[in-house]
C-alpha cells in the first residue's frame, strides 16, 4: 500500500509534516476509490481513517488527528439520521467514549453574504430569507432592523404589532419542532409528528398572512407586507382557543417520561462561564443562568410595553435546554394574546423611496430568535447596495460549544447534546 | 420526574393509547385537497380577465422586481411594437447565470432570441464611455443615443444594459417613459409649395436646388433620412416660395440659401 | 444614545482610541489600532464600570483600501451596543491579535473572517478554513472577488501567499493572559 | 450430426415439442411405476416404523411456513398501529386498508440489488442473516400452540428456548464484525453485551414457575395452568411477569431497548451494510422475535392456550366426529360451496343487471359463499375441537402483548447503553433472584407438593 503520510503530533507540530509519498506508478493509473485497491492492500486500521489529505495546518488540528490507543475515529454526518441539516462531526472514539470532536461545516455554503452585497436593499430580504429555513422571519427581522437604523426609518406601531405577532408565532412553531427532533434523536418515533402537526397549523396560518408557508419575504424596510387579513385571523383564533392545552398535552409525552429525562438530566452541562465565554446566546445561555434575552436586554420594536418573563434555570444540561423551550412557548403564547388584545389601528408601511440609497454608515441591528440573537452589521457608502452585509447567526455560536460538550460522554449523548444545542445548518454555513 | 418509578412513562402510554383512537391529521391528498390560503404566492402565473386576455402588459415592473432575476416577460410590449425576449421556465439557469455575472459588472453576452436589427456599437460605445458606464445617467446617455441614432435602436438598449448593469427592464421603462424618446427611425419631409403664385415666385428652382443638394428629386423617394414632397396647399399667410420642413414653415429660404441649406439638413439627419 | 458611556470610556481608553467615539441610535462606536485589540478588549470585558461580557459578533470588513475587524459587544451597564472598529489593518497581509483569550467563542467567528478575508488572527490556535473547502485559495468576501466564477475556480493571486501551514507557537510573555504571537515566519 | 440438424431444422414447433416431451413422459412414467412398486412401501414402513421423524419433518416445514405470514403481520400491524399513535393513517393505498403494504415490502426486498462492502468478510456477512433466521425460528419448535398442536414436546423445553434464543447473538455479532463498518462493528458488540446480560435476568425469573409447575416442558407448564385465569402462573409470579416482560424487550431488541440498530446514533447497526434479502432475514428474525417472546410469555404466565374461564366447550359434537360420517363432511362443504356459489352468483348477476359481467358476478357470488362456509366450518371447529379453541386463545393472548411491543414502541424513546447495562445488572437481576428465593421460600413453607409430571 502507498504510504500514508506520517500522522503529526502535537510536539512535531513544529516540524512541518511529510507530505504523502507518490503513489506507485503502478498505481496511478488507477483511481483511489478503485475497489481492486483496497483489495491488492491488506486491510489495515487506518484504511478509513479521515487522515486529512493536507499536512495539518493548526495546532488543533495536529492534535486532533493524532490517535492513542485503542481509540478510533468515526464520522458522523453529513448525511446521518440525527445530524440536522448536513453537519458533519468526526468523532474520535475509545470504546463508546467520546475523546475528541472536529465538526466540519460549509456543506450548506450560499455565500449570502456575497449575493446580499450585490443585490439592492430590497431584495436583501428575501435573500437572507433561507438562512434559518426554521424561523426565516427572524432572520429578516434582524436585516429589516438594521436597515432601519441605518436610513432612519420610523416602523407604524402596527406594523410592529404584526411583527411581534407572526414572530411569536414562528417561534412557537419552531420551538415544538426542537422538541420533536430532541425526542426524535432520543428513539423516539410520536413526538416529532405531533410537533409537526402544531407547525403546519401555524405555518399555514402564516401563509395566511404572509402569503408562503417557510420563506415568508414578509418584513420590509418600515413596516410589514400585507396587513391582517380574516383568513389568518380566523385561523389564529380557533388555535389560540387550544394552543395552550395541545402545547401541554404533548409535552406530557415527554415531560415526565423517566427514560426522557435520565437521558438528558446532567448531560452536556453548559455552566455559566463556559456560555458566556463562548458567546452562547438563547435558550443555551438562559438554560445556563444568564437571563439574557434581546427582548428585554436590548428591547427592540414593542417588547418594552408586552408583558412577559424571560424563563431562566440554573442548571444548564440537555433537560434545562428543553424545559426553558417548553416555558418560552407558553410565555409567546402570552405575548400572542397581548398583541390581539391591544393591536393599534393605522398604516403597516412607511413611505419609502422607490430606490433606497441610504447615507453612509454602519448599523448593527439584533433580535432575538428561537436559537439566540440574529444579528446583521451592514456597512452602507451610499449606493442602493449594502457594502458589508454581516450575519451573525447564534446556532453558530451554539454549534461551537460542542467540541467542549462531547468529550466524555458517550456516543448516543451526542445527539441529545447537539439536538439540544438546536442548530440550524442554514443558518450556520450562510 | 415523577416520584413513583414508571408513572411518567404509563402516563406517556396513556396518551398514546388515546390518541390511537382520536381522529386522524392526515389529509388524503389527491382525494381530498387542503385549501390554499387567498394570499398564498407559491406559483407564479399570469392572470386572464374575464374576457379571456391576458392582463400582463409586459410592463416588466415583475422582472425589476424578482430578486433572483427568475422572471422573464415576452410576447410584443403594450404598444405592440418590439417582440422581446419570451423566456420559458426553461431558460431559468440561463437567465439566472447572466444576472449574476451582470451583477459582476461585466459584459454579457445575451442567449436571447433578437427580432431587431443589429446596429454598429461605436457611436454608442463611445456615448457610455463619456458617461463612464453609468446607470446613474441613464436619461442622458438615452438622449445622446437618441441624438446620435435618430431614434433608439434596441439593440442599442440592451447593449446599454448589459453593459452598465442597469437590468433591461430598468432601461426600457426609462426609455418608454419619456415622450421624446422614441423608438421609430425618424424621417424628416421637405415639402414645397406648387401653388400658382409660389411657382411664380420660383419655387420649381428652389425645389431642384433644393432636390440636388438632398440627392433626390420632388416626388422621389425619401434620399437619407429626409424626403422632398409637394406641399399639398399652401399654409394661410405664409409667403411665397414657400418650403416646409415637417409641416413647419422655412420663412427666410430664398432661391440661393436652398442648396446649403438642403446640404446642412442632409448632413444633419443621420439614417 | 449613552453619553454616559462615552465618558466612561474615554476615561478608561483615552490613549488607544483612535478618533472621536460615534455615537448613533443605539450604538457606540470606537476606532482603535491592531496593535490595542487585547489590552482595549480586556479593559472594556473587565473594568467594573463597563463589564462587556458578552461578544455579541466579530465581523471581518473589506473596505477596499484596508481591512477592518469589528466587534460588537453588549453589556448590561449600557443600552447601547459598543462596537469596536480595529482599524488599519493591510490588504496584503492582513494580521489582528485574537479575541480568544476572552471569548473562546471568537475562535469560530475568527476561522470564518479568515475563511472570508484572509485576516490571520495571532493567537488562534486553530485558524483553519471553516466554510470554504481546505484547498481553497482565495478569500470571498473580499472587495477584488467578483462572482460568480471567481467562486467556480477560484484564483490564488494575490492572496496565496496568506495560505500556509501553522508553525510553532511561541507563548506570549504573560501566560495568565494566555495571548500568543504567531511564527515570524 | 448435419443430418440430425438438418431434421431438427425442418421439424415444425409442435415436432420438436413432441420429439423433446414424448420420450420424458415415457421415462416419467417408467419411473412411476418403479417408484410406486419398489421404492414407496419400504418408505412408508420406514416412516411408519418411526413416526416421531415424520412429525419433527412436518413440524419444521410448517414452522417455517409460518414465519412468513407472522412476520409480514407483524410488519402490518407495527405501521399501522405506530401510524394510528403518530395520529397518522399508515399504510391505506396497497390492499384493503393497506394490508399488501407488508406483502409489497417483502418484493422490495426480493428485487434489491445484494451486495457485500469491499473489505468485508463475505462468507460470514452471508452467513450472519442465515443465523439469526434460523436460531429465532428455531426456538418456535417447543411453543405448544395448542393441544396437540406443537413442534416437539421437550422435557427441557425452556432450556432448550433460552439456548436457541442465545443464538441469534451469534449471528448480530457475526454481522457486525463482517460488514468492515464502524457502526456495525458498534452495533453488534452493542446487542452482543445487551443480549447476554438480559439473558440472565430473563431466565433467573422463569426458574420460578419451574419451581411452581416441576417441569420445564411447555406443555406441562401450560396444563398446570389449565383452569380459569386465576390459576395463570402471572397472578403467583408478578414479579417474574415483570421482569421477563422487560428482559424480553431487551432480547427481542425492541424500543425502548433497541441499541442494536439505534438508527439515530450508529445509523442502522448491524445491519448498516446489509440489502436485498440478507437484510430481509433480519428482520424477518425481528419480528418473529416479537412474536415468539409474546407467545413464550403467553405460555408461561398467561396459561398458554387455556381459555381464561372455565369453557363449556368443546361440545362432543360426534356427528362432526372422524369416527362417524366426520370424513364425509368435505365432500358436502365442498358441494355446498358449490351450489351456494352458484345460487349467488345468479342472484347478483340478475339484480346487479348490465354492469355486471358474469364472471365478476360469479367470482362475487364464490366470495360470499367461500367467506359463509369458512365462517361456519370454523365455528363448528371452534365449538367442536379443542385445538380450533386452543389456537384462538392461544394466538387471542399473543397477539395482546405484540400490540403491547408495537405500543411501547409507539410511544418511548430509547435508554442509553450504560442505563441499559446498569438496570440489567443492579435492578433485573436482583429482583429476579429475590422472586425466585421467596417463591422456593413459600413452596418450602406451604410445602406446596412438587410433583413431577
Amino acid at each position: 500500500m502507498p504510504t500514508r503520510p506520517a500522522r503529526p503530533t502535537t510536539r512535531a507540530a513544529g516540524a512541518r509534516p511529510a507530505r504523502p509519498v507518490e503513489p506507485r506508478p503502478s498505481e496511478q493509473q488507477r483511481s483511489e476509490d478503485d475497489p481492486r485497491i483496497m483489495l491488492d492492500r491488506e486491510i489495515s486500521a487506518d484504511l478509513y481513517e479521515p487522515i486529512p489529505p493536507y499536512p495539518t495546518r493548526t495546532e488543533r488540528e495536529g492534535e486532533f488527528y493524532t490517535r492513542g490507543d485503542g481509540e478510533m475515529f468515526i464520522n458522523i454526518g453529513p448525511h446521518h439520521p440525527a445530524t440536522h441539516g448536513v453537519l458533519r462531526l468526526v468523532l474520535k472514539l475509545s470504546g463508546e467514549q467520546i475523546v475528541d470532536v472536529d465538526p466540519v461545516l460549509g456543506y450548506l455554503h450560499r455565500g449570502v453574504e456575497k449575493i446580499c452585497e450585490n443585490s439592492d436593499y430590497y431584495h436583501v430580504i428575501d435573500q437572507v430569507d433561507p438562512l434559518e429555513y426554521v424561523s426565516s422571519l427572524f432572520q429578516e427581522w434582524a436585516a429589516v432592523l438594521s436597515f432601519e437604523k441605518l436610513m432612519d426609518v420610523e416602523v407604524p406601531r402596527r406594523a410592529e404589532y404584526i411583527r411581534v405577532l407572526s414572530g411569536e408565532l414562528l417561534r412557537i412553531a419552531s420551538h415544538t419542532l426542537y422538541i420533536g427532533f430532541l425526542a426524535l434523536d432520543l428513539g423516539g418515533l410520536t413526538p416529532i409528528l405531533y410537533s409537526f402537526i402544531e407547525r403546519d397549523e401555524i405555518v399555514e396560518m402564516l401563509a395566511a398572512l404572509t402569503g408562503a408557508r417557510m420563506l415568508f419575504n414578509y418584513f420590509r424596510i418600515g413596516g410589514v407586507n400585507g396587513d391582517l387579513n380574516h383568513e389568518f385571523m380566523s385561523r389564529l383564533g380557533d388555535w389560540m382557543s387550544r394552543a395552550a392545552k395541545q402545547t401541554e398535552a404533548d409535552a406530557a409525552l415527554l415531560n415526565e417520561n423517566e427514560i426522557f429525562v435520565r437521558r438528558t438530566r446532567g448531560v452536556g452541562v453548559l455552566d455559566r462561564a463556559t456560555a458566556l465565554r463562548f458567546g452562547v446566546t438563547g435558550g443555551n445561555l438562559r438554560a445556563a443562568g444568564v437571563p439574557f434575552d434581546i427582548r428585554r436586554a436590548h428591547p427592540y420594536s414593542i417588547y418594552p410595553e408586552l408583558d412577559f418573563n424571560i424563563p431562566t434555570r440554573d442548571e444548564g444540561d440537555s433537560l434545562a435546554r428543553y424545559l426553558i423551550r417548553v416555558d418560552e412557548v407558553r410565555e409567546s403564547i402570552k405575548i400572542i394574546d397581548q398583541c390581539l388584545h391591544n393591536m393599534p389601528d393605522g398604516p403597516v408601511m412607511a413611505k419609502l423611496p422607490r430606490l433606497l440609497r441610504p447615507r453612509p454608515g454602519r448599523a448593527w441591528g439584533a433580535c432575538e430568535g428561537p436559537r439566540g440573537m440574529l444579528g446583521v452589521y451592514t456597512i452602507s457608502d451610499g449606493s442602493d447596495q449594502p457594502f458589508r452585509f454581516r450575519i451573525h447567526d447564534p446556532s453558530f455560536m451554539n454549534l461551537e460549544t460542542v467540541p467542549t460538550l462531547l468529550p466524555g460522554n458517550l456516543l448516543a449523548d451526542t445527539m441529545t447534546i447537539v439536538a439540544s444545542l438546536d442548530p440550524v445548518l442554514g443558518g450556520i454555513d450562510k | 420526574m415523577s416520584f413513583i418509578p414508571g408513572l411518567g412513562i404509563a402516563k406517556g402510554m396513556a396518551l398514546t393509547l388515546r390518541r390511537f383512537f382520536a381522529p386522524k391529521a392526515t389529509i388524503q391528498y389527491p382525494e381530498t385537497r387542503p385549501d390554499i390560503a387567498v394570499r398564498f404566492r407559491g406559483r407564479l402565473q399570469l392572470l386572464y380577465d374575464e374576457f379571456g386576455n391576458l392582463k400582463c402588459e409586459t410592463c416588466f415592473q415583475c422582472a425589476q422586481a424578482c430578486p433572483v432575476e427568475c422572471i422573464d416577460m415576452g410576447g410584443p410590449d403594450t404598444k405592440g411594437r418590439f417582440y422581446t425576449h419570451w423566456g420559458p421556465a426553461e431558460t431559468y439557469g440561463e437567465r439566472r447565470e447572466e444576472s449574476a455575472l451582470r451583477r459582476s459588472g461585466r459584459p454579457v453576452p445575451d442567449q436571447a432570441y433578437v427580432h431587431f436589427e443589429p446596429i454598429d456599437l461605436a457611436a454608442l460605445e463611445e456615448i457610455l464611455a463619456a458617461r463612464d458606464y453609468d446607470p446613474g445617467e441613464m436619461l442622458p446617455i438615452l438622449e445622446e443615443v437618441q441624438a446620435s441614432y435618430g431614434y433608439l435602436p434596441i439593440a442599442a438598449i440592451k447593449h446599454i444594459s448589459h453593459v452598465t448593469g442597469a437590468s433591461y427592464a430598468l432601461v426600457y421603462g426609462t426609455a418608454t417613459y419619456y415622450s421624446h424618446l422614441s423608438f421609430e427611425r425618424r424621417t424628416r419631409t421637405v415639402a414645397v409649395c406648387r401653388c400658382t403664385s409660389c411657382l411664380l415666385a420660383g419655387s420649381g428652382r428652389i425645389a431642384n436646388a433644393i432636390g440636388e443638394g438632398l440627392g433626390t428629386k420632388l416626388g422621389g423617394g425619401p434620399a437619407g433620412g429626409v424626403a422632398l414632397e409637394q406641399l399639398p396647399n399652401h399654409v394661410p399667410g405664409a409667403s411665397s416660395p414657400l418650403v416646409t420642413l415637417d409641416g413647419k414653415p422655412q420663412l427666410e429660404l430664398t432661391e440661393a440659401s436652398a442648396a446649403a441649406w438642403s446640404r446642412s439638413l442632409a448632413r444633419k439627419t443621420v439614417a | 444614545m449613552d453619553r454616559n458611556l462615552k465618558r466612561r470610556l474615554e476615561a478608561r481608553l483615552d490613549a488607544q482610541i483612535q478618533g472621536p467615539i460615534r455615537q448613533r441610535h443605539d450604538q457606540t462606536e470606537i476606532r482603535i489600532k491592531p496593535g490595542d485589540a487585547p489590552d482595549v478588549l480586556r479593559t472594556v470585558h473587565d473594568s467594573v464600570d463597563l463589564r462587556f461580557e458578552i461578544l455579541a459578533d466579530l465581523a471581518g470588513v473589506d473596505t477596499g483600501a484596508e481591512m477592518q475587524v469589528v466587534y460588537h459587544l453588549w453589556s448590561e451597564t449600557s443600552p447601547d451596543w459598543l462596537r469596536i472598529i480595529v482599524d488599519g489593518i493591510s490588504r496584503d497581509d492582513p494580521r489582528c491579535p485574537s479575541a480568544t483569550f476572552l471569548w473562546t467563542g471568537a475562535e469560530w467567528l475568527e476561522r470564518e473572517a479568515y475563511d472570508m478575508f484572509g485576516i490571520i488572527f495571532e493567537g488562534n490556535r486553530d485558524l483553519r478554513r471553516i466554510f470554504m473547502p481546505p484547498d481553497y485559495t482565495s478569500f470571498p468576501l473580499r472587495k477584488d472577488f467578483l462572482l460568480p466564477d471567481d467562486a467556480a475556480r477560484s484564483p490564488g493571486e494575490g492572496v496565496r501567499h496568506i495560505e500556509r501551514p501553522y508553525g510553532p507557537a511561541v507563548v506570549a510573555d504573560d501566560p495568565a493572559a494566555g495571548v500568543r504571537r504567531a511564527p515570524a515566519s | 450430426m448435419t443430418l440430425a440438424a438438418r431434421t431438427w431444422g425442418r421439424m415444425s414447433l409442435t415436432a420438436r415439442l413432441t420429439a423433446i416431451l414424448l420420450p420424458l413422459a415415457v421415462l416419467l412414467a417408467i419411473g412411476t411405476v418403479v417408484g410406486i412398486v419398489f421404492i414407496l412401501p419400504p418408505t412408508i414402513d420406514f416412516l411408519g416404523a418411526n413416526m416421531p421423524l415424520v412429525r419433527f419433518g412436518v413440524a419444521v416445514v410448517g414452522i417455517l411456513v409460518l414465519t412468513i405470514p407472522t412476520a409480514f403481520v407483524l410488519i402490518y400491524l407495527e405501521l399501522k398501529i405506530i401510524a394510528r399513535m403518530n395520529l397518522r393513517v399508515g399504510p391505506n393505498r396497497i390492499g384493503p386498508w393497506g394490508a399488501a403494504m407488508s406483502l409489497v415490502h417483502g418484493f422490495k426486498v426480493l428485487s434489491k440489488e445484494d451486495f457485500a462492502p469491499t473489505g468485508a468478510d463475505i462468507t460470514v456477512f452471508t452467513l450472519a442473516p442465515v443465523v439469526t433466521f434460523l436460531a429465532s425460528v428455531m426456538t418456535l419448535l417447543v411453543i405448544p400452540f395448542a393441544p396437540g398442536i406443537f413442534g416437539q414436546d421437550l422435557n427441557i423445553g425452556l432450556l432448550y428456548f433460552f439456548a436457541m434464543s442465545g443464538l441469534s447473538v451469534l449471528g448480530l455479532l457475526m454481522a457486525g464484525w463482517a460488514s468492515f463498518n464502524k457502526y456495525s462493528l458498534l452495533g453488534g458488540l452493542r446487542s452482543a453485551a445487551q443480549i447476554v446480560s438480559y439473558e440472565i435476568p430473563l431466565t433467573v425469573s422463569v426458574v420460578g414457575v419451574i419451581l411452581l409447575a416441576g417441569t420445564m416442558s411447555m406443555n406441562h407448564i401450560v396444563l398446570s395452568q389449565s383452569g380459569s385465569a386465576l390459576d395463570w402462573f402471572a397472578f403467583k409470579q408478578p414479579l417474574a411477569v415483570l421482569i421477563f416482560f422487560i428482559a424480553a424487550t431487551a432480547e427481542a431488541n425492541r424500543t425502548p431497548f433497541d441499541m442494536t440498530e439505534a438508527d439515530s446514533e450508529i445509523v442502522a447497526g448491524f445491519a448498516t451494510e446489509y440489502s436485498g434479502m440478507r437484510f430481509g432475514f433480519f428482520f424477518f428474525a425481528e419480528y418473529v422475535n416479537v412474536f415468539i417472546v409474546s407467545a413464550l410469555l403467553v405460555t408461561i404466565f398467561f396459561g398458554g392456550w387455556t381459555a381464561p374461564f372455565n369453557w363449556p366447550w368443546p361440545y362432543n359434537l360426534n356427528w362432526l366426529d372422524a369416527s362417524g360420517i366426520g370424513i364425509l363432511w368435505i365432500p358436502i362443504v365442498l358441494v355446498v360451496l358449490f351450489v351456494a356459489t352458484d345460487i349467488l352468483g345468479a342472484a347478483v348477476w340478475l339484480i346487479g343487471g348490465r354492469e355486471w359481467s358474469a364472471p365478476a358476478a360469479f367470482g362475487l357470488g364464490f366470495l360470499i359463499a367461500g367467506a359463509g362456509v369458512t365462517a361456519a366450518v370454523g365455528l363448528a371447529c371452534f365449538i367442536a375441537f379443542d385445538w380450533a379453541q386452543g389456537i384462538f386463545w392461544f394466538m387471542a393472548k399473543t397477539y395482546v402483548f405484540v400490540f403491547t411491543f408495537v405500543w411501547m414502541r409507539g410511544t418511548l424513546p430509547r435508554v442509553r447503553v450504560d442505563q441499559l447495562m446498569g438496570f440489567a445488572w443492579k435492578w433485573l437481576l436482583p429482583a429476579s433472584l429475590l422472586n425466585l428465593f421467596v417463591t422456593a421460600a413459600a413452596i418450602l413453607i406451604l410445602n406446596q407438593p412438587v410433583t413431577p409430571r
